[in-house]
This record gives C-alpha cells, structure tokens and sequence, in this order.
C-alpha cells in the first residue's frame, strides 16, 4: 500500500509547476506552428516536443543524475560542437554555389546583411547581457540555425535553447517580416529593375571554390574554421561528382539523424528556469530586431552599390543576404513579382543568400575569437 | 538585468562591430575578388549543361517506341536495385516477397554483383 | 539460489504487482478515454483516403499510350533529377501523399518548398 | 622460435574451454534459427554472431583492459541507455496507431496482457532473484525487446544477454505458444464472433495523438518517460507529413545501424559466465511463463468485458495484446481464419497490439521507479 | 634514425616474418581445406541461379505492349509507394552521374567502379 | 582598436609557416588526384580536404585545448579503434566470397601475397623505426585501408596518417605498379594459360562460410578478431537473406557516415610535424617496396604451385592475392588480356583478392599480437 503513495508522490501531478505546464503549451506551439505554419518543421518540431519531454516533472530517483541520462546523452553530441558542423557539412553537400560564383559582387550584399548581428550584439548589451552572452544572441541575426547553435554552445551554453528557438523561428517569419522593410526601403523603380541573366559556370569552378572559399574565410578568421571546414568540405563532396555517394548520405541519412537527435536534445535541455526569464524575452525581441536591421542593411547596401554601377543591382536582393536559405530568397522573388510580374529574380537572390551563410560563419568565427573566454 | 549605454562601452561593444563588420567585409570581398579571378582562370569553354526541365511535358516529349523500351529496362534495372530498400521496409513486407515478376531473379542478383568495393 | 514464498513477501512483489497492474490500467483506461475524445473533438468530415493497392494489377490499369508517355517522361524527369543528386536533399518525393503519377509536377511544387536545414 | 611459442600459446585452442565451445554453438543455434525459422533475424542473427564472437577465448594481452576494446565501446550505447530508446524512436515512426484510435476499448486488452510481467516478476521472486532481477526477468512477458533490453540495462545488467535473448526468442516464438493457449480458452462460438468494421481515422487525430499520449502515460508513469518520449516523437515524426524525411531515415538508417551495433554488442558481451548458469534456465522457464500468463489474461479480460459490452469483441484479439508485434496479431488472424474462414482479425488485433507497446512500456517505468535502485 | 641490421636482430624481425608467414599460411590452408569439406558436405545438387543480364538491351528486350503496361503499372506503384514514404534509402542508385535514361546501364558501372572504402 | 590589431595576430597569415603550406599544396595534390585521376576518392578527397583543414596555423586561445575541439572529438572513432572495423563490416557486406569459395587452391594465393606484409616490416626496421612502428608500415603491404589504419592506431598512432596516406595512393597505384613486375616475373605462355570455370556456390555454402572462416581465423590468429568479427559479420547479414536491410545499410549509409569521419579526422590530425619527416619519406619507401614485394610474391607462389597441379594457374592472378579490391583483380584481367584478348581472368582473379583480405587481416592480427604493447 505505502507502495502505492509512494508511487503516485512520484507521478507526474505532483510537482507540476505552472512553468512546467506553460513550457509544455509552448512545446505543443511550436509543433502546431511547424506543422500547420511550416515553420522550419525539421528543426521547430523536434525542439517543440523535445520541450515537452523535457519539461515533464520528474522525482529525483527517476530524473537520477545526469550522467546515464539518456537526454543528456544524446546533449553531449551538441555541449560537445559535434551535431552543428556535421549538420553544417550536409548542407554544405546540399548549398549550390554556381548562382553566387556567377556574379561575384553579390556577395557583398551578403556581408552587408551581416549588420544585423552587431547591431544586436550591442543592443544586447545595453539591455545588460555579458558581451558573450550578446555575441550569442547577435549570431541569431545570422539567420543561420547550426552556426547559431554552434556559437551559442560555445559562448552562452545557458541561453542556448532560447536562441535557437529564436533562430529557427524568425527563420520562418522572414516571409512576415522582411517584405515591409523592403517595400519601406525601394521605390517601385528599383523594385522593377531587371538584372542580365547570369553566367553559365564551369564544372572546374565549382570543384575549385569550396577549396579557395575556404582557405580565405579561415585565414582572414580563423574562429570560423570547424564550420567552413564543414561547410566547404561538404560542398566539395558534392561537386566532386567521384564522391557523389557520400555528399548523397551527408544530405540524407547523415543530416537527417543529426538533426533529430539536435532538435530533440536541444528542446529537451530548454526548462523552465532558462527559457520563462526576461532574458528570453530580451532575446526575442533582439532576434526580431536583428532580422529587421540585416534586411534594412542588404537592402540599403545595395542601393549603395548602385551608385558606383553601370549594370544596376535590384535593391530587393540585398534582403537574401540574411541567409534564411531558400526563404529570404524566395520573398525577395515574390515581392519583386509584385512590382514587375515577369521579373523572376530568386536566381540573383541566390547569390547573397548563400554568401549570407559564408558570411554569418565569418562573423561567428571572430565573435568566438575575441569574445570566447 | 541593468540597462545602460556604460554596458556598451565596457562591453567594447563598438569596438567589435567595427572589427566584426570590417573582417566579414573584407572576407567576403576578398571571395568575391577570388571568384572573379576564378572563372577568369578557368578555360572559358563551357560545355553548355544540359538542362532538363523540372516538369517535363508529356505531349513535348514524345519519346519513340524505343525509348519507351529503354524506359521499360530502366525500370527494371531500378526495380531490382531498389528492391533491397523494398525488402528494408517493414517486417511484413519483408516476409512478403510481393512486387513485379520480372525483377523477381534481379532482386539477389543485383546485390551479390553490387560492386566489391572492398 | 534459495526458493521460498518468503523471497516474494520480502521483495514485496504482490504489492508492486498490485500497483504495476494498477498504474498500467489506469494509464492504458486513461488513454483509451483521451482517444475517445479526440475522435469526438476533431472535424468529423472524413476525407476518404485514396488506397492504392501495394502491386497493382496491369490488367486493371489499362493506361493509354498517353499514360504511358507520362509514364516516360516522370521515369526520365526522375532519372535525371537523381543523376544531379539534387533531388536527394528534397523531403518532397518521399513527402508527397498522392500515389498517382500525375503529381509528379505536384512533386516540384512541394520541392520549393521544402524546408532547409540550414 | 621462442616467439612461435609465444605465438601458439596465445591461440585460441588453448584455453578454450567447454563453455566457450557451448557458447558459440548456442550462437550457430540463434544464427540457424535467424535464418531457417525466421526468428526475428534482425535481432537474433547479429546476437548469435556477437556470441560467438564474444566467446572465443583471447589471451589477456590481447583483451586488454575493457577500455579501448572495440566491442566494449560500441556497448556503451547499450550500457548508457543509448540504443534502445532511439531504436523506438525508430518503432514509432513504423507504427500505425491509427486501428487503435478507431477502436478505443480494445486499448484495455494491451492493458490485461500485461499482467504477464507481474506474474512473472513474481515467480522470479519466487525461486530466488532479487526484486531488480525479478523486474527485468518480469519485463520478458512486455514481449518487446527495446523495453526489455532498457529496462535490464538498468535493473540488471548482469542478466541483459539471457534477457534480450529470452525476449527475441519468445517474441518469435509466439506463433508457437499462443494457438493452445487462445484454442483453450475460448469456445468455437467465440473465436467465430465477427467484429465490426473500424472507423477511419483522420489525419488530425493521428497527429495530435502522440503528444497527448506521451503526456498522459509520463504523467502516470514517469518512469516510461524516456522510452514514450522516443516512441512517440517517432510516431509524431511520421504522422506530421511535414517531417516525413526524418521519419524516413529514423525508421530506416538509423534504426538499422542501431540494431547491428545493439545486437552485436549484446551477443558479444554475453559470456558463458553469464550465461550458461542456473539463473538462466531459470529466466527461459519465466519467459515462456511470462507470454503464456499474459496471453490468457489478454483472452479471459476480452471474455470479461464481453459481459459489459452487447458490441462483442473476438476474444482472440485479446491475446494480441502481449504486443510482439506483429506476430501476435497475425496468430490471432490466423487462429480466427480457422474457426471462421473469411472472418479477417487482423486490423482488430493490432488495436490491442499496439497498445500492448505502450502497456509494457508503462510497466517498465513503473518497476524503474519501484525497483530502481 | 639510424640504419644497421642490428635493428633487425635486435627487433627479431626474421622471427616475426617466420611467425608471420608461417601463421597466415596456416590459417588460410586451413581456410581453404575447410571450404572444400564445405562444398562437399552441402548438397551437391544445385537449382541453376537464372543470371539477369547486367546491361538490358533495348532490342533484346523487345517488349510487347502488354509488358509495356505493367512497366507502366509498376512505376504508378513505386511511386505510390514512395509517396507512402516507404521508400527505403538506396545511396548506389544515386550515385549515378549521368543525365540521360540511356545510362541507366552506366549505373551499373558506376556501382562497381564506385571506387573503395577499404 | 587594440582589438582590431589582437584580431590581425590571430589570422592564419600571422603563424602561417612553409611547413603548413606544403602541407596545404599536399591536400590540394590529393584532392586533385583524387578527382582527376580517381585515386580511392572516397578516402584520399575527405582525407586531402582534412589535411588543409588540420594545417591552418590557429592561434592558440582558438585552438584551445584537445578536449571539447569537433576535429579531435570526430578522431576519437579513429584513436578508440571504432570507425574502421565498423567500416569492414560494412566492407563484408559488400563482399562476395563466391569465387573464392568456387575455387579454394587459390586462396593460398592470398597468402602469399602477404610476404609483401613482413619484408617491408624488416626494411622498416633495418632504417631505423621501432619494432611497433615497423609493423605498421609493413602493414601497408597488406594493400587494405581499414586493416591498414586499425593496426595503425594500435602500434603506431604517430605514423597513421602517413600509413593511410600511402596505403591509399598504392592502392590506387595499383594500376601503375603491378603491371611490370606481373610481366617481368611470366612468360607470355603463362600469361596465356585458361583457367577452368568456376563451379556455382549454392546459397547454403555462402551463409555457412562467414561462420566458419571467422572461428578458423581467430583460433589461429586471436590478435585478428575485431576485424574478422567485423568482416565475416558483415559478410553473414548479407548472404542470410533475411537480414538483408541491415546489409543495406552495412553498406550504404552507414559505411558513407564512417567514410567521412574517418577520412576527414584522419587528415585534419596530420599535421606537418608528423607528416613533413625523414619518417614519412621511409613509409612511402617501404609502402612502394611492399606493393612490389607482395605482387611478385604472389606470382611466383602461383607459378610455384603450377609445378604440382596438373590444372595449371595463370600465374597472373597470384598478383591480385595483394588485395586492393577490386583494383588488383582489374589489373590482373587487364594484363591477361594484353597477352590473350579473350582470356578474361577478373572472376578468377576476384578469389586471390578477397583472400588477400582476409590474409592480411590475419597479419595484422600475427603483427597486433607479437608487437602489440
Ligand atoms: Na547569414
Ligand atoms: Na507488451
Ligand atoms: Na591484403
């Protein structure tokens, strides 16, 4: 009998905090939101019932200690750095560069965009986080879910979940947010600026970038090796067409496991004493200011470049390059549409939107170097 | 959580975004200028890729009899490749050895000629 | 080792017997009543699901020579997309609920949109 | 010459004992019967060639210390709880739970069957095993070898090998068991009544089912918190379309390099010691116990609830509940077939199958959290 | 690093060698009698393994409209099943490089050239 | 500012010395070589991407300590001895023993290719390394990358990246090395003789086989079971129809995941100061000779055993006992159809080559044994 109360004192109900139960409603949220919204469904449903799992109250001799923790386990592969690079790698063996090595000046509208995670880095700050919780919390402006893990892991492990949850979330609101700031930015005119149809680019060329690509980013910043390696590691594999077959399981079976047991462990380590604080709030309001200051900076940088240029760049493509990869791309096709039925410009938009992922794991790389212990 | 511009200053925070902003400028620059030397270097010859269109047409297609057939033996050859994947399904699909009669034979063979890559 | 009666009063194994059947029913009842309630909260407009037979019959198909050119070029369209490598990356063809080949174009719609893991 | 000595002496031949030759031929058997009788070979075939593996006689230089060892690495995911609650993860993005939603009630016969576990866990008692033992020897009788081999690694890692080989063993032999048992009990009458057909089940069920299962059976039980965590992200995977390339890889890569890592390293670390004891006689004794127990408790609890219901239900389908899935539900189609040809069982069966899963799955977190230390 | 016999004496490398050759000789004599008692124990008598050849001609095949269907009915059923995401993953069948149906040959090829992991 | 400049002196150009340098133009050669010349791509492009990687000079508040970095994380698989026996495992299921099991004499084929194995051992020693380190370049002559890179990482970790380098460049200079020495060592006659067709091998034979042929060769050579485990394993899940998705898997996704790790860890952890050596210069040496050695052994063992065998050998299959799958047996089909067009010896020439699998598995159990510490 005394069996029985023992046992019901260890079930679920007992114990149960209204953190518990908002953490899990924020945990079925973020499923629905993948599901109905398709809101970055790969990564935001596996975090959203990780976040359920993870915030089941457990009794001390169930919960035990963390080593053996099946959980805390399968965390190590991200506390570690393991998951985000090799997730990196897979889509690095996915990433179609030929769009960026076709017109070159486009990425620098990709730099441009990288704005945004300084801004918010500093605004971070202000509102009083350590300078590497901030760096952190800027990355989220990377658009870029594995380097934002990865640097977070590295900088702020306790603000982790909640800036991956950001990342991933305003990831799939680019199409809510971007376009005002776009439309707010461009005349009609420039929206309906057409760009000349790109080069074709040679087989040789897309063998020899990844290699070039990343020899410059990691001598210029060196932070940023392990996820360059990755990424144009990745990239050469796929290009590469002799390894075909390992750039084929990099992008499947490979980034689809790492990526289950990412979004699952990383949702389950996200509890209540992290994510219910001002911080997150803090954090969020931060990632929505960093999405709207890199779109305004591709945006405004490209008009910018325009006054040097003979062959005009269309302003809405410097919106990409917050990375996002494909959305902001897309939304700088579907607003351009809007301007110009007949003005496709989601080619062009490529180009800034993939050097947005160079250029994030570049600006990671030096916020590790100057601002990791 | 304290607010205040003094968190900035002793942050340095300025100073890295300078320094952020210029390394990621002259990163990316410095790609762009590498690309371009790139398809410079690169022999200009390009053998235009075929590009196939992503829903193709029936009626433009209009494939020959003899393609149909090529067809017909692709589908085979699939068949008897996939067919591992067939059998990696579920339990019971495993103990069912349903499918198509022809490729019935392809099913192990494909697979003790799978290339030694030993 | 030593049998005996007492071993199971000693291990207590009626009382965990009693609470492990207990818990298991109550949980298991539990469910069964969520499940009951689900079926009656949710829309109850079914929308019938297409079942496609696992090794359709060829005598029940009878697919014109149109069908069958169709055929030809969804065989083509997915060669080439596998020979790129491209289409791997693409959840859409495993996602893609309709069984029939006419959405093969349905197929590139999907692949736009298709998530990324980046 | 010395070193040819050396050499001969650190053969095999030498220091091969009699358990050791018992050993691999007791892995020959399970490799035979893998293939031959088709007795889960995904899982009896690479235990059979871990055993004998595992038993061929190494001299200690070789051996070496467990560290490093190749196969005690590899049998650190089963040692940490690794493997088993991912390998669910897989089951669950297999599982159709949709017969089970369209008849609820059936649920309660998964429920009945479990009783075979306690009754076993009791016996075990009985002749000797300590209460941890007994648990994990009990857990046979959930007929479902992720659960065993989880909830053994916990109470009693001594025991895993003859467990997890009990449990296949037993698991497969069910057609073999169940038939008397279920003829037995009911009367030609009975295993004629034929049931009606289930509702369909729409999408949106099928989607909202797995988080409010997980949350009610965590919160009964929180012990089963790991392993329906898993079981129902899985499923989850699989029925939100959205994720479907996750639930395909989950439910085919990587649940097939788990089961060759899990069942090579079981076979490989389950040694004559262990194994060729009274202890084991004594769990095999339990195991076959266990399935008969739980197959006449499933029967006789349908025949009760026929007492309270005027829908009858075919008492056979009550014998589906020890889970196995799906051999038991096909006994229970083919034992139907046979009183009533054209009477089709099956669908009805894997109702209480499934259910059985999540049965047993409660039952092993209520003894991981009675019995664990 | 210094050169000399001494180290060979020293490191007993003609035992080593001796033991080496001497060992793996043994083991794969033994090997190779054990194979031959195989072959004898098992049943002589073997059901011929029909031989699928490895290229499918087109002409060969010659196909009659009836076979062309069930090619048909078989694509609509992989498909159906692949959209049932059942599919299990088959690298080798992507890992062809070529754009056009009429390699599907190729593939075979490429499977067996796939170069090594060894 | 400062901060600036602290950032200047943490690029890769600051610290950037010629040894890196050759090091990078190192990977460079071997992607190239890899892509251009298709030398094992599989391996030398991961492992020539790995090397640039490894040998970007990092500052040391970057580089950090060993713990917790992805490049030293991901090499554990290699260092612990996990990634390449679970590679051969994927290897056997590969593998088919038919031809070898259709004509068992020229298994000792195999065995006498592996003279190769020890010659080079005593050349390694007569210049100077270790007894250890002269077992592991010797093993290059077993021409087998994950035997090669097992013992490696027993014996002589310092050297493993060397010996992997020049175990894969031979085996990919197979083409280029054997040849002379084939036609040197034959008569144009020999090089004529036919060869009779195999018999069939009934299924029964190939699922016994593994079984068998793991148990001879571990008694004889314990030092030899992880690998053969592994292997044979392997092998096993392929022949048992009824495992066939794990076979599957064996060898499609799972060996591509381990490829990648494996080949990218093990060329990131070559640095110049291992690599750049008097050292390396002696492995590639001795790897050269080893090649040579072991194809003319095993000629002359062919022609040897043709003095006693009334069905004469082509002496030209005894080259492919190196293994170097399926390498060799190409190169031995193509020689002998130089002398006979129509003389096709792959499919005899196949049975030499997996015994050479096996034989230097065997070695390097012999080797892990006597000079194991
Ligand atoms: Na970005
Ligand atoms: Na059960
Ligand atoms: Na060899």
């Amino acid at each position: 009998m005394e069996l029985l109360i023992k046992f019901l004192l260890s079930t679920g109900f007992v114990g149960m905090s209204w953190q518990n139960l908002v953490m899990i409603l924020f945990g079925v949220l973020f499923i629905y939101l993948a599901i109905k919204k398709n809101f970055e469904p790969l990564l935001l449903l596996p975090i959203g019932f990780g976040l359920i799992v993870g915030n089941i109250p457990l009794p001390a001799e169930i919960a035990g200690s963390e080593e053996g923790n099946f959980f805390y386990n399968i965390y190590q592969g991200v506390s570690q750095g393991i998951y985000p690079p090799l997730i990196f790698l897979g889509v690095g063996a996915m990433t179609d560069f030929s769009s960026m090595l076709s017109n070159p000046k486009l990425v620098l509208l990709g730099a441009a965009a990288q704005f945004g995670i300084f801004l918010t880095l500093i605004g971070a700050l202000f509102i009083g986080f350590t300078p590497a919780q901030a760096g952190a919390i800027g990355i989220i402006g990377g658009a870029d879910g594995p380097t934002a893990i990865f640097l977070a892991s590295k900088l702020a492990p306790e603000l982790l979940g909640s800036i991956a949850i950001a990342a991933y979330s305003y990831m799939s609101l680019v199409p809510v947010i971007q376009p005002p700031i776009m439309r707010l930015l461009t005349t009609k005119e420039e929206r309906r600026i057409r760009m000349q149809v790109s080069r074709q680019v040679s087989k040789k060329e897309k063998i020899i970038f990844p290699i070039v690509a990343f020899l410059v980013c990691t001598m210029i910043a060196p932070g940023s090796m392990v996820l360059m390696g990755c990424l144009f590691f990745g990239n050469l594999l796929k290009e590469a067409v002799v390894t075909e077959r390992l750039a084929n399981t990099a992008r499947n079976a490979m980034i689809d496991i790492l990526t289950i047991l990412l979004g699952f462990s990383v949702g389950a380590h996200t509890l209540a004493e992290n994510f219910l604080t001002w911080q997150s709030i803090g954090i969020f309001v931060m990632g929505a200011a960093a999405f709207a200051c890199a779109t305004a900076a591709g945006v405004l940088f490209a008009k910018f470049m325009n006054l040097f240029l003979k062959q005009k760049i269309n302003p809405l493509v410097g919106a990409a390059g917050v990375s996002a990869v494909p959305n902001a791309a897309r939304v700088c096709n579907k607003v351009g549409l809007e301007a110009d039925p007949g003005n496709y410009l989601l080619m062009h938009a490529m180009a800034p939107n993939v050097a947005g992922v160079v250029g994030s794991a570049i600006a990671a790389g030096v916020l590790l170097t100057i601002l990791g212990s | 959580m304290n607010f205040g511009f003094h968190n900035i200053i002793d942050g340095n925070g300025f100073g890295v975004m300078l320094t952020g902003m210029l390394i990621v400028f002259v990163g990316l620059v410095f790609l762009s200028c590498i690309i371009m030397l790139l398809s410079s270097l690169v022999d200009k010859k390009k053998r235009p890729r075929r590009r196939l269109s992503q829903n193709p047409d029936p009626v433009e297609l209009k494939p020959s009899t003899a393609e149909i057939i090529a067809v017909a033996s692709l589908v085979i050859h699939m068949e008897s490749e996939r067919s591992l994947g067939e059998l990696a399904q579920t339990p019971i699909q495993r103990q069912s050895r349903h499918g198509s009669i022809w490729t019935s034979v392809g099913k192990m063979h494909s697979l003790s000629e799978g290339g030694s890559h030993a």
